[in-house]
């Protein structure tokens, strides 16, 4: 597609196949169907986005108050309110063809089943680059269980969802384990082709005066610059267990947080909460990219992926 | 929508706790009585989101005005901007306050504490389109009347009944005093009500318009994300047959802020309890 | 003791026999010895402290840089240097029995014998309320794994710890774990007194000029108001999994901060980082309780603890 | 040592990214040459730590000031706080340079960068204690050299060496050239040195120090939590025979910032890389 962008060509990256322009994407649940962000930045210009989580038919989410603000981040407990695959299929995938940027389709279901059922919708879709299996979203325990965070769960999950799946599997990792390590050796012998981590943090938050939680759901997930830390920690112990490309997620908000992650493993990065305080930030990261790359002399981005020096 | 850095032109005290920031902007923005804006100090780095401020006024294409109570840590930030600060402001959103509702000859305004900041257009917007209007104009206190811009009604002539919870300035009680009596002589019919506030109001408001038969309007309030339709973090229950479900909520930021009372389920509080 | 001091009734705990004045401690790490705060608050106007984790034997700690800053928090690789037992027995006991304030013994080993070594030379001491057994120090991996993250090994060494130490056992809990109620019910069985929760978050910032990780040992604890929301999330976990009492850890800055855990179910709170950068914050949250117990009617605290509205 | 809040009375602009805040605090002090501050800007949420800063100046029991140079978030913070503002303070903290050291007659203060804040008191120092002094003052330029507060060196009215990195005033080079030149010259007979500035730097003053058998004192920076010794974070690695072991580390804030240069191992940088 000719859309008269220049992309610097240092900036592009490969991750299970798909080439994308540059590593900065934005994250599922912070970046809508994408088509939201049109009238702020220029998505031809942006390497590609995950949608909100899709789930075969469309989900209410939960109740409100949904999110709240906590120092250096929010918690939410959306519940993964969504128009479904079909829907997005039907309504967003036209007119995301418009556009010049890799899209990502993050899948969402309670039960192995309904991953399936969802990942059939949307093969039928034209103009999706990836699937993201999103199996660690904290705020839709059906059942008790979190599948990502049981490494048997999350393998068979996998294995099933890649037989199903035309197209690369990523499958996105919850922090809210002892071994994020274990688990990710588990899911690329179960046929993952790229890991994305990480998912939010569970957390609470109190309102002291009424004694009661303030999310309806109770706890939520934590995200923003807070969690970042923990991201990249994860990222690297990741790194040095599989050798699936890497998407690093997890409180990005400037191109220096997303070196870090690349330094430490990551091919890509997403950003998430940083888009709804600073809805233009993917454009001045992927700009500030090239930027330290001038200045640093490097030709190619993907050079530093995993070049942390020092152990 | 724009996403843009303006300039305080001044960013003065009303009255203890409420100020009228005013901006001005890069660009020109067309703004309808009602919506809102993302506002944030430009350089708070925390806390991080930016809070929705109704448009206040607006002076000029590229000069607007905020009027605001300073509550928590983000209004707070809002409030050390000094002259010449810069503020990081997505804008204009929200759907708008509709003027000429079906068979409506005059209008009801109830502005419930702060809420006053987003009806103030829209009382002017009433005047020039010669809608018979009246403002019934609730705060906590006289000093909190001012604050949440007394005066400013004041100027437009319109007719305003004054309540204040404290009793120290017009009608001991809450707001919707009047506005009850008002509905009970038989001064609804023919009227579409107007009202902003907190929730509690609003639902009392709902259930008067509900129990009168009268059009009701309401602009809502819930914690927001990103003010821009993605977060869905910002959403209100409002009326679907049968339990939650899909289709179930909407959000404040784009789909309103500003609903027909009788479809939202007022027993879901958007701000929590 | 005497000391004149006018102490809230209201605000007085128990925590397994012991009395505290307020719930308000100093977390371990963050208030040294206690002696230190001497010059800038009155230590018996405080409910008590942690020590800096004591071991057998002195331990010189990690190469620097050992902290660095994040966004709402910091990370740290002290490598818990200290002075040892014996030296803490010898040199800060006696000045710290000058105080009427509940000292509690953080206590650390790379090996469950170097925790019972410790344990019985600070049973010569005089003035120790209570021992907490730190299981969960991120930045001292002897062998790779970490006693707090795996229920067999922490449960076996609290069984040891038990049997070793004349004065009750609190047991410090990992966050970095897939299921902390699980290791806190695994922990009371095997004797613990009282369970406090959390030690840090393990993280890592990357420098993206020099590539190396900023932290000398690689990778640290992450604490302050960043990790609060985590904190809250899991002492409401281990609330609902265990009847012995809990010492709520994490990000606490204010007395609203520490109404969250106790409301959350916290008998106590510890307040670690926030020290630092506000040295007398230990007796500003003790006068905001007084003040929120006046200002809500309440009583007795400890009537809040666990009170949280609505599941 | 005591945590107060002071306000600032000025917080002016020496230099581009160089700053002078003048503090009065509402209780006396006494600071000796080479002691610093924890600071930070009362309303600033983020970031969380305070800021060492050594005492620049002393004007009075209460009024103290610091140079500084904006670098990154906390300097930023202290950097927008207007006059009149309120700014947390720790202080007086570490050691301070010793004026009368074993048999020296004379000085070589050694100044790298913003290292000048730590010693321009002792010069004072120095020269009431009538020992011959020379100020060897290296900056990154000639703006640097301003905002790292040349005048007020100049002021004193002792002899001065000036260095700039980029030649654009005094000698083009790095300030321990001249040192060296001196050193070699047998100026360091009797003399004691006295250097701040940069991890590098002091190193090689150390080195020459050594070299020639000159006594040496530096004044050393780690990242630091808390500045009263409790959070062990800003140790420094001394010289202890074998492997680290205990003992090996000693904290700036309480055993220092002042070390002996023959002390430090300085193959261990406390800043990192
Ligand atoms: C569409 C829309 C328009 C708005 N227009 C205006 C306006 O014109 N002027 C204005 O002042 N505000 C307006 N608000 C509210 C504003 O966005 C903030 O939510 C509010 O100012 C609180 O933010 P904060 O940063 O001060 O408090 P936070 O830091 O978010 O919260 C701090 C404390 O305040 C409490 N708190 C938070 N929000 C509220 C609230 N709304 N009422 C009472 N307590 C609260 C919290 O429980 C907490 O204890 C509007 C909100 C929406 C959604
Ligand atoms: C005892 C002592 C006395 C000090 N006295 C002074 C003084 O009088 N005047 C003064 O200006 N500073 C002084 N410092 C340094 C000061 O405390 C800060 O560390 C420094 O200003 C950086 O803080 P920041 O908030 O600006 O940067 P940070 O937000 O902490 O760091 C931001 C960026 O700056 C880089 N950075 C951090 N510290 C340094 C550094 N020291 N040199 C170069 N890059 C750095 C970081 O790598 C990062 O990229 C002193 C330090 C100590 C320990
Ligand atoms: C409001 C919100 C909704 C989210 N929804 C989803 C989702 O539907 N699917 C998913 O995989 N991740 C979802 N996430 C997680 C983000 O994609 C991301 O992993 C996480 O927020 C950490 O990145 P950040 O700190 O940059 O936000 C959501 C996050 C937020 C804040
Ligand atoms: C610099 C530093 C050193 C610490 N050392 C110890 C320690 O020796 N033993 C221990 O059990 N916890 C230690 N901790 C953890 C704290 O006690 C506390 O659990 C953690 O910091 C979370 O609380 P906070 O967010 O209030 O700091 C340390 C924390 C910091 C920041
Ligand atoms: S505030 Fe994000 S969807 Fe409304
Ligand atoms: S800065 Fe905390 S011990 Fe020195």
């Amino acid at each position: 597609m000719s859309t008269g962008i220049n992309h610097d060509p240092r900036l592009a990256v490969e991750v299970a196949g798909i080439r994308f322009n540059n590593p900065v994407l934005g994250a599922s649940g912070t970046f809508g169907y994408g088509l939201e962000f049109a009238e702020l930045i220029d998505l031809n210009r942006l390497g590609g986005f995950a949608t909100k989580g899709l789930s075969a038919r469309p989900l209410p989410g939960n109740a409100p108050p949904r999110i709240v603000e906590t120092h250096g981040g929010m918690l939410n407990a959306i519940g993964l309110q969504n128009i479904g695959a079909r829907a997005f299929v039907e309504e967003k995938l036209p007119r995301l063809r418009q556009y010049d940027t890799r899209v990502i389709a993050n899948v969402f279901g309670y039960s192995d089943e309904d991953y399936i059922e969802a990942i059939r919708m949307l093969n039928d879709g034209e103009g999706i680059s990836a699937y993201e299996l999103n199996i660690s979203c904290p705020n839709v325990k059906e059942g008790g269980i979190v599948i990502g965070n049981s490494p048997a769960a999350a393998a068979r999950l996998t294995e099933r969802a890649k037989l199903a799946s035309i197209r690369p599997l990523i499958v996105k990792l919850s922090p809210n384990v002892t071994d994020v390590a274990q688990i990710a050796r588990a899911l690329v012998e179960a046929g993952a082709d790229c890991l994305s981590l990480i998912n939010t943090i569970v957390g609470m938050s109190v309102d002291v005066n009424t004694r009661r939680p303030r999310l309806s759901y109770g706890t939520g997930g934590l995200s923003g610059p807070a969690i970042r830390p923990v991201a990249v920690r994860m990222v690297y112990e990741v790194a040095r267990a599989v050798k699936v490309p890497l998407i690093g997620i997890g409180g990005i908000a400037s191109a220096d947080d997303a070196l870090e992650f690349i330094i430490a493993g990551a091919t890509a990065v997403q950003i998430g909460t940083a888009n709804y305080y600073d809805p233009k930030i993917t454009m001045r990261v992927i700009d500030a990219l090239s930027a330290y790359c001038k200045a640093h002399g490097i030709d190619a981005i993907s050079s530093l992926v995993g070049s942390i020096v020092g152990e | 929508m724009i996403d843009t850095i303006g300039i305080a032109v001044s960013n003065r005290e009303l009255a203890t706790g409420y100020r009228l920031l005013t901006l001005e902007l890069p660009e020109d923005v067309e703004v309808r009585p009602g919506q809102f804006a993302m506002l944030k100090s430009h350089h708070s780095i925390e806390p991080l989101l930016r809070r929705a401020l109704a448009v206040y006024r607006v002076h000029g294409p590229r000069r607007l005005s905020f009027l605001y109570q300073v509550l928590g840590r983000g209004t707070e930030a809002l409030s050390r901007v000094e002259k010449g600060g810069q503020i990081e402001a997505l804008l204009p959103l929200g759907n708008s306050w509709p003027i000429a509702t079906q068979g409506s000859q005059h209008a009801l305004v109830v502005a419930g504490g702060i809420g006053s900041a987003s009806v103030l257009m829209l009382c002017e917007e009433l005047k020039r389109a010669r809608i018979e209007t009246q403002v019934l104009f609730g705060a906590a206190s006289a000093r909190a009347a001012t604050g949440c811009g007394l005066e400013d009604f004041r100027a437009l002539s319109v007719p305003i009944a004054l309540t204040t919870d404290d009793g120290s300035s017009g009608e001991h009680g809450f707001v919707t005093g009047p506005l009850e009596r008002r509905l009970r002589d038989g001064h609804g019919r023919g009227a579409t009500i107007y009202a902003c506030g907190p929730w509690a109001m609003m639902r009392r408001v709902a259930e008067l318009a509900d129990e009168f038969e009268v059009q009701c309007l309401v602009s809502l309030e819930a914690p927001m994300g990103c003010g821009f339709g993605v977060c869905v973090g910002c959403v209100v229950a409002v009326k679907t047959d049968g339990p939650l479900q899909y289709g179930s909520f909407r959000r404040v930021c784009t789909d309103g802020s500003i609903f027909n009372a009788d479809e939202i389920r007022w027993d879901v509080n958007a701000m929590g309890h």
